[in-house]
C-alpha cells in the first residue's frame, strides 16, 4: 500500500514536468508578452522601457534558459514576480486558491451528498416511477451546460429573487471573508458547478448498485440469512462505491474545467479567473502557477481516488 | 456639445453630514495591483493611489494646475529651474510632516533602475529633471547629486531641467509623492514584499488603506489628518463588481457609487435602476480606425479623407452606443481644453457618400465593372484586413460598420479579430498582416508628443510629417507654450493639420459612465474626469 | 435399451433454428432503438434543427451578418421575429444560421476525436506492451492537462482565430479521452478468443482492428460519439462565453448568447438570449437522449 | 420416515415484456434426513432456480414463483415471508454457490464472511464466532485457518475458497445443504477432496444435501437418490443404483451413453441429435419428443406425466 | 509415424511487475520447458490441471503467443522465431479451436464473413469461389449452407463449435490445436463435436493436439497422452499404456479422482493433499513433491528429467531411477 502511494506519486512527477514544458513553449511562442499592453501615452520612449522590464523580467534570453531559471527557481519555492499585478506570484495565487478549493470542495460535497443517496434510492426501486421520474429530470438537468444554468440561477435566485449574490468571492462588509460569508458565495457556482459530476453520480451509483445487487456474493450473503438492511450496507454499498470513486478521480478534471467557466460568469475570483486574465495579460508567471496547480490537483485528485480505490478494493491494494 | 445627460443636478443643496460607509465599486474583474504610486498600472488601482497620494500639485478640470501638497511653485524665466515651496500644513496621515526629503526620495526612488526591476515605469514624467539618464541608467542614485533637484529648506527645494518643456512641468508637479520616513530604510527591490506596498498605511491622500482583502476588496478610512479638510465620509469599501450584475446592487442598495466599465450603450438601461443617478459625460477616451500610413493605399490623403466621409459615425454612434458619445475630428477630445470645433475651423467629415466616391476617383482608385475599386498601386482590387479585439462587443459591430460602409464605396474589408495582446503587440511591430484596426486612445492630455510625433512609439500609424513634429514642438518647447492661451492656439493650429491630413480616421470619444446612489453626494465641480475619484474629501452620505 | 438408441441421426437434421429472417446485429439494434420514445422524438427534434440550419436561407430572408444600423435593437415584430441586435442583425436568422457552426464543430471535431481515438486507441489496445504504455502516457498527460486551460493557451498561440483553428484546436486538446475509452474496449476484445482466431487467419493489424474490434465496440462507440457531439455544442458556447470560442463575426449560438449575456438583455430581452440557450439546451438533450437510447439499443442486458 | 424437504410442483417464471420463461416447470422432489440427492440435467434445465426457489432468491422482480410448495421439515416455504425466510437461510438451509470466484465478496475479510451467518443466527460474540469460524475451517481442511480469516478472496485459491464457502454453509450445522454445481470450477483432484468432504458433512453432522451437478460422475460417486431433468421438469427419479443400472428415460440413457468413459474405449459416441427447446417457447407434448428416438407421434401432442413406475422410481415417459 | 511437430524445450515465462518503478519482479513460469512430438494423423491429448500451463503451450505452439524459449520445429521448419509473411504461411497449416463457443466468433460478422475470413486474408478464394468454399466447410461439420448469412447469436454452443471448426479447416491446416474445445458444452453436445473432430481427422489425415482438463475426453480422442503439472510435461505415453499403467504419481492421482459414471467401480482413490503450488513460485526440485504421496528426499532437492521407462512411455519422476 505504502509502495503503492510512493509509486503513484513518483509517476507524477515527470507527468508535471512535461505539461510544465508544453505550457512555457506555447506560452511563450505565442506574439506579445506582458509588457505589450503597457500603452500609456505620457511615458515616453516606451519601446525601450519595454525592453528594460523585458530585460528585468529576462525575457530576453534564450527560451531554454529561461525555463531553466524558472523551474530552478520553482523548485526554491520562488514562484516569479507578475510584472503585471506588481506581486509575487506565491501570494496572488495564495487566495485565487482558497476560493477556487471552497469551490469544488462545496460543489464535490453537494454533488456526492446528492448524487449518492439519490442513486441509492433509484437501484432501491429500480425501474419504478420513481426512478423513472428522477432519471428522466437527472438526465435533462445532465443536458443543460453548467454555465446556461449559472445565468439560469443568477437570473433567478441572484437578479429576481436576490437570494444569493450574483458574483464575487466575497461580500461587503464586516463579515466579508469569514467562512459562512466564503460559502455562501460560493453556493450559486457551485450548484452550477456539480452539474458537471452530479448526474454521472447517481446513474454510476444506480448502475452499480443494480450489478452488485445481482452479483453472486450478494446472492451468498443473503443465503446466509443476513437482514435486508444488513446486506446493503455491508455488501451492496461498499462494492458499488467502487466504479464512483473512479469516476469521483475523473470528475476532478471536469470540475476544473467547469470552473474556469463559471468562475469567469460569477466573477467568482478563483484560479479561473485569474488564469483567464493572466493569459489575456501574458502573464507568464501566473500562468505557469496556475498551469501546475491545475495539473496537480487534477493528478492528486486521480491518485486519492486510486487510494481510497486500494481502500476499498483490497484485490488493488495487495497487487 | 451632444448630449450632457444624466442626472447632474447641479450642487447639492443639502448639509454635508459626516459619517457612513460608502460601498463602491469598479467595473472590473483585474484582481488588485499595488496601491502606491510609481507601481499601480490598472485603472482599478491608479484610481485608488489617487485617494491616498496627493502630489504637489494636481488638475482641474480645464486641466489647470492647482495646488496640494505645495503651496506654491515658480518657473524661471528662462524656463530651466522651478522653485517650489510646500504646504505648510501638508502633513502624511501619521502627522509627520511633508517636506521636500519626501520629494527627494519620490523622484530618485521613482527613476531607479531598482523599481524598473519590480516593474515600475521609468518614472519617465521626470525625464526633463537634471541627471535623469544617470539616475534611470543605476550611474547615479541621487537628483541631489546630478543637480536636479536642490533643497532649499525642508519646505522649499528647486528643481532644475534639462529641456525647456511647458508639459514637464505638469508631469513633475503633478506626481504623488510616497513617505520617505517610511520606506527610507528598506531597498526598493524588497518593496515587492513590503505590506506598506499592498496596502499602505501612511498616505497623504484624503484616505488610508484600513484592510485589503485579495483579491477582491480594500476598505480604507478616513484619513482625519488630511490637511485640506477633514473627509466627509468614515469608510469606503471598493471592490470589483462584474458590470453585469452591478444594477441588481443597486437596486437594491448594495453599492452607492460605481465608476468605469459600465457598457456606455446601457445610459439609458442604467436609468431605469430606482434611487440612483447615472452620470454621462464625455471622457477623454477616443476611439479611432487606424491606418499603417506607410502602406500604399493610404499614401494618399484623399484616399484617407474618403473613407473619412464614407463612415456614417453619426449613425453608428447613435446605434451601436446609443448616441452616449460625441464625434471626434481631430486628435484632442473635447473635454480638454484646448479642443479644437468647428468654430476653429475644424471639418466635420459629415457622412458623404458622394464626396467619399469622387475623392476616390480622383485618387484614381477606379470602379471595376463589379463595383470594386481598384487600388492603382496594385491595380488589383483593395481588400483591407482591420484587426480588431475579439472580446470586444463594441468592437465587432464598429467592424462589422466599416466592412459595409466601405463596401458601399467599392472598398472591400477583410475582419481579422484577434485578442487585445496580441493586436497590441503586432501594431507595434508592424506586422505585415494589419491593414487597419480599431483602436481607442486616452490619457495622453494635452501633450500630442506620446501619440502623434514622428517618433513616438505609440505612433502606429507611422504618420511622419514634418510639419505636424514643427507644429507639435510648438506646443511644449516654445516660450509661449508655457502662457496657457498661446499654448492652446499652438494646439489648434496642430489640430486643424491633423484635422486635415487625416492620419487616423476619427471616430468619436465616447462617455465616462458612472453611477451614483442618490444618498451619494458628489459636488460636482470637482469632476474632472468621471473616472477619477476627486476630492474625495468632500464628498457625502446622506441616511 | 442402449441398443435402441444407438442409431444415429445425420448432423443435418440437428438443426433446429428456424430459417427466419437473417437478423443482423446492427438491425436489432436499430430496431430496439425504434422502439425507445424519448430516443426516436430527440433524434426527429435534431434533425428537424439541422435540416434547419441546413435550409436557413429558405426560412429567413435576413443574412445574419448584414447590419442595418438604422433598425438596431428591435424588439420582436413580425418583421423580425427575435428582433435584432445593436447593429440592426436579425437575431432570429442569427439563430438559424448560427447552428451550422456548432453542428460543424460537433459533427467535424466528433469525427476527428473518434479518428484519432480509434486508431491510437487501437493500436495501444491491439500491440499492449510498449506501444500502449507510450500511447497511454501521451493520454495522461492530456489528461491531466486541464484541457480548457490548453485551449485558451493555444487560442492565444495561434493568435488568428478562425472555426477551422477552433476546431482543431479542440480537437487536440479533447482527444485522450476517447482514446483512453477506445483503448479500454480493445483491450478487453483483444483476450477475446476471436480475436486469436483472427490472428490465426492472418488477419493484418488493421483488418482487426477496424473489422473485429471496431463493429463490436461500435456500440459504446456510437454512444460516446453521441454524448461526444452533446459535449462540443456546450464546448462552443463555453468558449465563445470566455472569449476563446468562434470568431465573433461568425454566428454561433454560443456568440449569439455571449452577445446577449448582460444584466439588461437578461432581465429585459429574453428574446436576445433565451433561444440561443434553449436551442444550445435542446440540441444537447436531444443528441444525450439519443446516446441513452443508443446505449440501450446496442446492449440489450440494460432492457427496461 | 418423513421426507426433511418436500417440493411439490413448483412452478418458477421468469415474466419478461413479451414472453415467459418458463424455468422451473412443475418439479416434485423429496429429499430425506442425512440423504444425498443430485440434481442433474443439462444446461437451462432448471436446476439453479430449482435451488434458489427453496431459498427463496428467486431474482426478483422479472422471477416469481407461480405455484406449488416447498415443504420443509413441516411448514410451507412459500408462504413465509421474505424477512420469515431471513430466519431459515443460513440456519436450517444454507446453500453453496457454483463460482467460488464469485461468490465471496471481495471487499471483506473472509473471516468477516463465515462469522456473520452465524452471528445472525446464534447470540454470541464476535471473537466466539470467529473461533468457531477457524475451527470450522479446520474442519473443512484448510490450511493455516487462523491466518486465512485475515486474508481476502482474491488471496486464495479455487479450491480453498470452495472450501470457505462450505464452511461458511454449514457453521450453523444447517438441516440442509444445497450445492449449485460446487466442484464445476475445479480441477479433478481438488473435485475429489470437496466431494469426500461433503460426504464427510453427512455422516459427522447429519446434513441432507441436495447437491446440483451436469456431471454423471459426481452423481455416481456421492448421490443416494438422483432427480434428472429437463426443460424445466423432472423426467426421471430414483435412487442412485437403480440410476445406474436400470435408468427408463430415454434423455437419461442418451445422456449415459454420450458420456465417453475414461476405462473403456468406444469406437463412435452416442449422441442426443437437437437441442434444448427454448424455455419461452416450450412445445406441447414431451419436451424431449423432437430429440427422442423412441418418440411416436402421440409423444408430441400430450405431455407425460411423472409416473412411479417402481417404489421410488419416477419416470416421466409414456413409451415405457 | 513420421513427426509434423517437434516441440523442444519450449517455454513462456511471464512477467510480474511490481515495485516502485513497476520493474518486473518476477516471473510466472507458464511452461518451464517441454518437449514432446505430434505424428501425422496423430492426436496427441494434453491433461492437467488449471492453470498448469497447457493453453499456453497450445498459444505458442499456434504461433498466438512468442515463446520464451525453445523451438517448435513444424514440418520439418523451426517456427518459434518466424515472423511476418513466413508466420503467415505457416500459419495455413497450423490452426487453432478455442475452448468458449460464445467468444470465439465475432458476434458483428456473419458466419460467412467468419470462415471465409482466412481464405479472404490469404487470397485463396474470391467471389463465388469463395462462397462454394464456405459452403463446402459448411457442409464438413455439418451445418446448413443456407445459413451462412446468419450471426453467431442465432445459433446454439455446439453449432458454433461447428463454425468454428469449418473456420479452422478453412485453409486446410496439417495440425489443429484444440484448446478444451468441449469443456463449456454439456456432455449430450459435446459428444457431436467428439465424433466430428474424430471423423474429420480420419477424412483429413490431421492431427490434433488436443487440450482437455477432463480424462475420459481424453481418452476418447487421443492417440497419445501428455501430462502437465505447472508448467512442466510430467508424463507422455500411449493412451492405452498411459490408461492402463500410468506411472507418474501425480497421473495415478488424476486418474483415480476422475469420477467416472459407474456405480462402485471400485477404483481405489488417491486423494492428494493441498493445493496446485503458484507458477509464479513453483517449488524447488520436482514440481510434485508438494503433494505426492510418495516423496522421497531427493524429489524436493533434484527435477526429475523426462526418460523413456517403457517403449514410447516418457516420465519424469525419480521413482524410476
Ligand atoms: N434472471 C433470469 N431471467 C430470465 N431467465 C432466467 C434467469 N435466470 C435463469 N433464467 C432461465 O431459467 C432457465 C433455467 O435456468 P437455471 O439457471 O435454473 O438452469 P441450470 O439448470 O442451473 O443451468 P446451468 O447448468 O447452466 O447452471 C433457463 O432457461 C434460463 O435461461
Ligand atoms: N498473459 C498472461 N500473463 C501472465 N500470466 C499468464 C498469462 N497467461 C497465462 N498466465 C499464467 O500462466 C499459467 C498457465 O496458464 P494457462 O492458461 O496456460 O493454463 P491452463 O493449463 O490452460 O489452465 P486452464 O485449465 O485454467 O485453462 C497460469 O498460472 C496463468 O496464470
Ligand atoms: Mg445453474
Ligand atoms: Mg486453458
Amino acid at each position: 500500500m505504502g509502495v503503492y502511494v510512493i509509486r503513484r506519486v513518483f509517476g507524477l512527477i515527470p507527468m508535471i514536468f512535461i505539461i510544465t514544458v508544453i505550457a512555457f513553449l506555447m506560452m511563450h511562442a505565442a506574439p506579445g508578452d506582458a509588457f505589450s499592453s503597457i500603452l500609456n501615452p505620457k511615458i515616453k520612449n516606451i519601446n525601450e522601457l519595454q525592453e528594460a522590464l523585458r530585460h528585468a523580467a529576462g525575457y530576453d534570453q534564450p527560451l531554454i534558459m529561461q525555463y531553466v531559471t524558472w523551474i530552478k527557481n520553482f523548485f526554491t519555492g520562488d514562484w516569479g514576480y507578475s510584472y503585471v499585478k506588481h506581486e509575487p506570484v506565491l501570494s496572488m495565487i495564495t487566495p485565487a486558491l482558497v476560493n477556487t478549493v471552497i469551490l469544488s470542495l462545496m460543489a464535490q460535497i453537494i454533488s456526492i451528498g446528492l448524487g449518492i443517496p439519490i442513486g441509492i434510492l433509484q437501484s432501491r426501486f429500480p425501474y419504478s416511477k420513481f426512478d423513472y421520474t428522477t432519471s428522466t429530470i437527472l438526465f435533462i438537468f445532465f443536458s443543460i451546460p453548467s454555465f446556461i444554468f449559472g445565468i439560469i440561477l443568477i437570473y433567478v435566485f441572484a437578479i429576481n429573487l436576490g437570494f444569493f449574490p450574483a458574483q464575487g468571492a466575497v461580500g461587503f462588509g464586516p463579515s466579508a471573508g469569514s467562512l459562512g460569508d466564503h460559502l455562501y458565495h460560493a453556493f450559486l457556482p457551485a450548484i452550477a458547478l456539480i452539474l458537471l459530476s452530479f448526474v454521472a453520480h447517481t446513474r454510476y451509483i444506480r448502475g452499480a448498485m443494480l450489478d452488485v445487487k445481482s452479483s453472486d456474493y450478494t446472492r451468498t450473503a443473503y443465503a446466509k440469512g443476513l437482514k435486508e438492511s444488513k446486506v446493503f450496507t455491508k455488501h451492496v454499498f461498499r462494492n458499488a462505491m467502487i466504479p464512483s470513486i473512479t469516476q469521483w478521480g475523473y470528475d476532478i478534471a471536469a470540475i476544473v474545467g467547469g470552473s474556469i467557466i463559471l468562475e469567469g460568469l460569477f466573477q467568482y475570483q478563483g484560479m479561473g479567473l485569474l488564469t483567464i486574465d493572466a493569459v489575456n495579460n501574458r502573464d507568464y508567471p501566473v500562468i505557469m502557477a496556475t498551469t501546475i496547480i491545475y495539473a496537480v490537483a487534477i493528478l492528486i485528485g486521480n491518485l486519492i481516488a486510486d487510494i481510497l480505490y486500494a481502500v476499498v478494493d483490497p484485490r488493488i491494494r495487495y497487487k | 456639445s451632444a448630449g450632457q445627460t444624466g442626472g447632474t443636478s447641479g450642487k447639492d443643496d443639502g448639509k454635508p453630514v459626516d459619517g457612513g460607509t460608502l460601498k463602491m465599486a469598479f467595473g472590473a474583474k483585474e484582481f488588485n495591483d499595488t496601491l502606491i504610486p510609481g507601481l499601480a498600472n490598472d485603472a482599478f488601482n491608479a484610481n485608488l493611489v489617487r485617494m491616498l497620494f496627493d502630489g504637489l500639485a494636481d488638475q482641474n478640470g480645464k486641466l489647470e494646475l492647482v495646488p496640494r501638497l505645495a503651496d506654491k511653485w515658480e518657473v524661471s524665466s528662462d524656463k530651466m529651474s522651478i522653485t517650489v515651496t510646500l504646504n505648510e500644513k501638508a502633513k502624511w496621515s501619521d502627522g509627520e510632516p511633508v517636506t521636500s526629503d519626501d520629494v527627494l526620495f519620490t523622484y530618485n526612488s521613482l527613476v531607479s533602475p531598482d523599481l524598473l526591476k519590480i516593474g515600475g515605469d521609468g518614472g519617465s514624467a521626470l525625464n526633463t529633471l537634471k541627471g535623469y539618464k544617470e539616475i534611470s541608467e543605476g550611474k547615479e542614485t541621487s537628483f541631489e547629486k546630478t543637480k536636479g533637484f536642490e533643497k532649499i529648506s525642508d519646505k522649499q527645494f528647486k528643481l532644475n531641467l534639462s529641456e525647456k518643456d511647458a508639459v514637464s512641468v505638469t508631469n513633475i508637479l503633478t506626481q504623488r509623492l510616497l513617505p520617505y520616513h517610511i520606506l527610507k530604510d528598506k531597498p526598493i527591490k524588497d518593496w515587492q514584499n513590503l505590506d506598506f506596498v499592498q496596502a499602505p498605511s501612511v498616505v497623504s491622500g484624503p484616505y488610508k488603506v484600513k484592510k485589503v482583502q485579495k483579491p477582491t476588496t480594500v476598505i480604507m478610512e478616513a484619513n482625519n489628518n488630511y490637511y485640506i479638510s477633514k473627509p466627509h465620509i468614515k469608510e469606503i469599501v471598493i471592490q470589483g463588481v462584474n458590470v453585469d450584475v452591478a444594477p441588481g446592487l443597486f437596486a437594491k442598495g448594495q453599492l452607492d457609487y460605481m465608476m468605469k466599465g459600465f457598457n456606455v450603450a446601457d445610459v439609458q438601461n442604467l436609468k431605469r435602476i430606482q434611487n440612483v443617478d447615472v452620470i454621462a459625460k464625455p471622457g477623454d477616451l477616443f476611439e479611432y480606425i487606424g491606418m499603417k500610413l506607410y502602406k500604399p493605399p493610404f499614401k494618399d490623403q484623399k484616399v484617407r479623407q474618403a473613407l473619412m466621409y464614407a463612415l456614417p459615425r453619426k449613425l453608428m454612434l447613435d446605434s451601436i452606443y446609443k448616441g452616449n458619445g460625441v464625434l471626434l475630428n481631430g486628435p484632442l477630445p473635447e473635454i480638454i481644453g484646448a479642443h479644437a470645433s468647428e468654430k476653429d475651423g475644424i471639418n466635420s467629415y459629415d457622412y458623404n457618400e458622394d464626396k467619399a466616391n469622387q475623392l476616390l476617383d480622383e485618387a484614381g482608385w477606379k470602379k471595376s465593372s463589379d463595383g470594386k475599386r481598384i487600388d492603382p498601386n496594385t491595380n488589383k482590387p483593395a481588400d483591407l484586413k482591420l484587426t480588431y479585439t475579439q472580446d470586444s462587443k463594441t468592437s465587432q459591430a464598429i467592424a462589422e460598420s466599416i466592412k459595409k460602409y466601405f463596401g458601399n464605396v467599392g472598398i472591400q474589408v477583410t475582419l481579422n479579430p484577434q485578442d487585445s495582446t496580441t493586436k497590441n503587440a503586432k501594431l507595434q511591430n508592424d506586422d505585415p498582416s494589419i491593414d487597419m484596426w480599431i483602436g481607442a486612445w486616452g490619457g495622453g492630455g494635452d501633450d500630442p508628443r506620446g501619440l502623434w510625433a514622428s517618433d513616438a512609439a505609440l505612433n502606429w500609424e507611422r504618420w511622419k510629417d514634418a510639419e505636424n513634429d514643427k507644429l507639435i514642438k510648438d506646443t511644449y518647447a516654445s516660450d509661449s507654450a508655457f502662457n496657457a492661451d498661446d499654448r492652446k492656439q499652438s494646439l489648434i493650429k496642430w489640430q486643424l493639420h491633423t484635422n486635415e491630413q487625416v492620419p487616423l480616421l476619427f471616430l468619436w470619444t465616447y462617455y465616462d459612465v458612472a453611477v451614483k446612489s442618490k444618498k451619494l453626494h458628489i459636488p460636482q465641480d470637482d469632476l474632472i474626469d468621471i473616472g477619477s475619484l476627486y476630492n474625495p474629501q468632500d464628498w457625502w452620505l446622506s441616511e | 435399451m442402449k441398443a435402441a438408441i444407438q442409431e444415429q441421426k445425420d448432423f443435418q437434421t440437428d438443426y433446429t433454428v428456424k430459417l427466419k429472417k437473417v437478423r443482423s446485429p446492427f438491425r436489432m439494434a436499430l430496431r430496439r432503438f425504434m422502439n425507445n420514445k424519448a430516443a426516436v422524438v430527440s433524434a426527429i427534434v435534431l434533425l428537424l434543427i439541422f435540416v434547419m440550419t441546413l435550409i436557413a436561407p429558405l426560412i429567413t430572408h435576413w443574412d445574419p451578418t448584414s447590419q442595418d444600423l438604422t433598425s438596431s435593437d428591435l424588439p420582436p415584430s413580425s418583421e423580425h421575429l427575435l428582433g435584432t441586435n445593436n447593429t440592426g442583425q436579425d437575431y432570429f436568422a442569427r439563430n438559424i444560421y448560427g447552428g451550422r457552426v456548432d453542428f460543424m464543430i460537433a459533427i467535424v471535431d466528433m469525427v476527428i476525436i473518434m479518428g484519432i481515438g480509434i486508431i491510437l486507441g487501437g493500436l495501444a489496445g491491439y500491440y499492449g506492451g510498449w506501444v500502449d504504455a507510450v500511447i497511454m502516457r501521451i493520454v495522461d498527460i492530456m489528461l491531466n492537462f486541464p484541457s480548457l486551460l490548453l485551449i485558451v493557451i493555444l487560442s492565444a498561440f495561434f493568435s488568428t482565430n478562425s472555426v477551422w483553428l477552433l476546431i482543431l484546436i479542440i480537437a487536440f486538446t479533447d482527444w485522450s479521452g476517447i482514446t483512453r475509452f477506445v483503448r479500454g474496449l480493445f483491450l478487453n476484445l483483444r483476450e477475446q478468443e476471436f480475436v486469436l482466431a483472427a490472428k490465426m487467419s492472418g488477419c493484418s493489424v488493421w483488418r482487426i482492428i477496424f473489422k473485429h474490434f471496431l463493429p463490436n465496440a461500435i456500440g459504446p462507440l456510437v454512444v460516446n460519439a453521441t454524448f461526444l457531439m452533446a459535449g462540443l455544442i456546450g464546448m462552443e458556447a463555453a468558449l465563445s462565453l470566455i472569449g476563446f470560442g468562434v470568431p465573433p463575426n461568425t454566428p454561433s449560438w454560443g456568440n449569439t448568447l455571449n452577445s446577449a449575456l448582460d444584466y439588461f438583455t437578461l432581465q429585459f430581452k429574453p428574446w436576445a438570449w433565451v433561444p440561443p440557450a434553449g436551442l444550445i439546451f435542446i440540441t444537447i438533450l436531444c443528441f444525450n437522449f439519443i446516446g441513452d437510447g443508443l446505449r440501450d439499443a446496442f446492449d440489450p442486458s440494460f432492457e427496461k | 420416515m418423513e421426507p426433511l424437504l418436500e417440493i411439490e410442483n413448483l412452478k418458477t417464471y421468469f415474466f419478461s415484456k413479451n414472453s415467459v420463461t418458463r424455468a422451473v416447470d412443475g418439479v416434485d422432489i423429496k429429499v430425506y434426513p442425512k440423504q444425498i440427492v443430485c440434481i442433474v440435467g443439462e444446461s437451462g434445465s432448471g436446476k439453479s432456480m430449482t435451488s434458489l426457489s427453496i431459498m427463496g432468491l428467486v431474482p426478483k422482480p422479472k422471477g416469481k414463483i407461480v405455484e406449488g410448495n416447498i415443504t420443509f421439515n413441516g411448514s410451507n416455504l412459500l408462504k413465509y415471508t421474505f424477512k420469515e425466510m431471513t430466519e431459515i437461510r443460513g440456519n436450517d438451509i444454507s446453500m453453496i454457490f457454483q463460482e467460488p470466484m464469485t461468490a465471496l465478496n471481495p471487499v471483506l475479510k473472509i473471516g468477516d464472511q463465515i462469522t456473520e451467518g452465524y452471528l445472525r443466527h446464534n447470540n454470541t460474540t464476535k471473537k466466539e464466532a470467529l473461533n468457531k469460524a477457524i475451527e470450522m475451517l479446520k474442519f473443512v481442511g484448510v490450511p493455516r485457518a487462523s491466518e486465512i480469516v485475515n486474508e481476502y478472496p482474491h488471496q486464495l485459491s479455487g479450491g480453498l475458497r470452495q472450501r470457505v464457502m462450505i464452511a461458511m454453509a454449514m457453521i450453523c450445522q444447517p438441516k440442509l445443504l444445497i450445492a449449485d454445481e460446487p466442484t464445476t470450477a475445479l480441477d479433478v483432484t481438488i473435485q475429489a477432496q470437496v466431494l469426500e468432504l461433503m460426504k464427510k458433512m453427512r455422516d459427522d453432522f447429519g446434513t441432507s444435501i441436495m447437491l446440483v451437478t451436469h456431471d454423471l460422475g459426481v452423481v455416481a460417486e456421492i448421490s443416494d437418490y438422483v432427480v434428472v431433468m429437463y426443460a424445466g421438469q423432472v423426467v426421471e427419479s430414483t435412487d442412485a443404483d437403480t440410476l445406474f443400472q436400470e435408468s427408463l428415460h430415454p434423455y437419461t440413457n442418451g445422456l449415459m451413453s454420450a458420456i465417453p468413459s475414461i476405462t473403456e474405449d468406444v469406437e463412435t459416441l452416442y449422441s442426443i441429435p437437437g437441442t434444448v427447446p427454448d424455455a419461452a417457447n416450450f412445445p406441447e407434448g414431451c419436451r424431449f419428443a423432437d430429440r427422442c428416438p423412441i418418440a411416436q407421434e402421440s409423444c408430441k401432442k400430450k405431455m407425460p406425466e411423472l409416473r412411479e413406475i417402481k417404489p421410488g422410481h419416477y419416470v416421466r415417459c409414456d413409451i415405457i | 509415424m513420421s513427426s509434423l511437430l517437434e516441440v523442444k524445450d519450449l517455454k513462456k515465462y511471464f512477467p510480474i511487475s511490481g515495485g516502485l518503478l513497476k520493474r518486473a519482479v518476477g516471473q510466472v513460469k507458464a511452461v518451464d520447458g517441454i518437449s514432446f512430438e505430434v505424428g501425422i494423423g496423430e492426436t496427441l491429448g494434453l491433461v492437467g490441471e488449471s492453470g498448469c500451463g497447457k493453453s499456453t503451450t497450445g498459444r505458442m505452439i499456434a504461433r498466438v503467443m512468442e515463446p520464451t524459449g525453445g523451438n517448435i520445429k513444424f514440418d520439418g521448419i523451426d517456427i518459434s522465431k518466424l515472423k511476418g509473411k513466413k508466420l503467415k504461411e505457416i500459419r495455413s497449416n497450423l490452426q487453432m479451436v478455442f475452448q468458449d463457443p460464445y467468444a470465439s466468433l465475432n458476434p458483428k460478422m456473419a458466419i460467412q464473413s467468419i470462415i471465409a475470413e482466412p481464405l479472404e486474408v490469404n487470397g485463396i478464394a474470391k467471389g463465388k469461389e469463395l462462397i462454394h468454399r464456405v459452403n463446402e466447410l459448411l457442409e464438413t461439420v455439418g451445418l446448413r449452407p443456407e445459413d451462412r448469412q446468419k450471426y453467431p447469436h442465432e445459433f446454439s454452443g455446439g453449432q458454433r463449435q461447428r463454425i468454428g471448426i469449418a473456420r479452422s479447416l478453412a485453409l486446410n491446416p496439417k495440425l489443429i490445436v484444440a484448446d478444451e474445445v468441449v469443456s463449456a458444452l454439456d456432455v449430450s453436445v459435446q459428444s457431436q463435436i467428439l465424433n466430428l473432430m474424430v471423423e474429420l481427422k480420419k477424412k483429413r489425415q490431421l492431427s490434433y493436439i488436443f487440450i482437455s482438463h477432463n480424462l475420459s475426453v481424453i481418452r476418447h480422442i487421443s492417440d497419445r497422452v501428455g501430462v502437465m503439472y505447472l508448467g512442466n510435461l510430467v508424463e507422455i505415453a500411449g493412451k492405452k499404456d498411459f490408461f492402463n499403467n500410468a506411472l507418474h504419481p501425480y497421473s495415478q492421482a488424476l486418474l483415480s479422482a476422475a469420477p467416472e459414471p459407474t456405480r462402485n467401480s471400485g477404483r481405489e482413490r488417491i486423494l492428494l493433499q493441498g493445493e496446485v503450488p503458484s507458477p509464479a513460485n513453483p517449488p524447488k526440485g520436482c514440481p510434485f513433491h508438494t503433494r505426492c504421496p510418495l516423496a522421497m528426499k531427493i524429489c524436493s532437492q533434484e527435477k526429475p528429467i523426462m526418460k523413456e521407462r517403457e517403449p514410447s512411455h516418457f516420465v519424469a519422476c525419480h521413482l524410476y531411477n
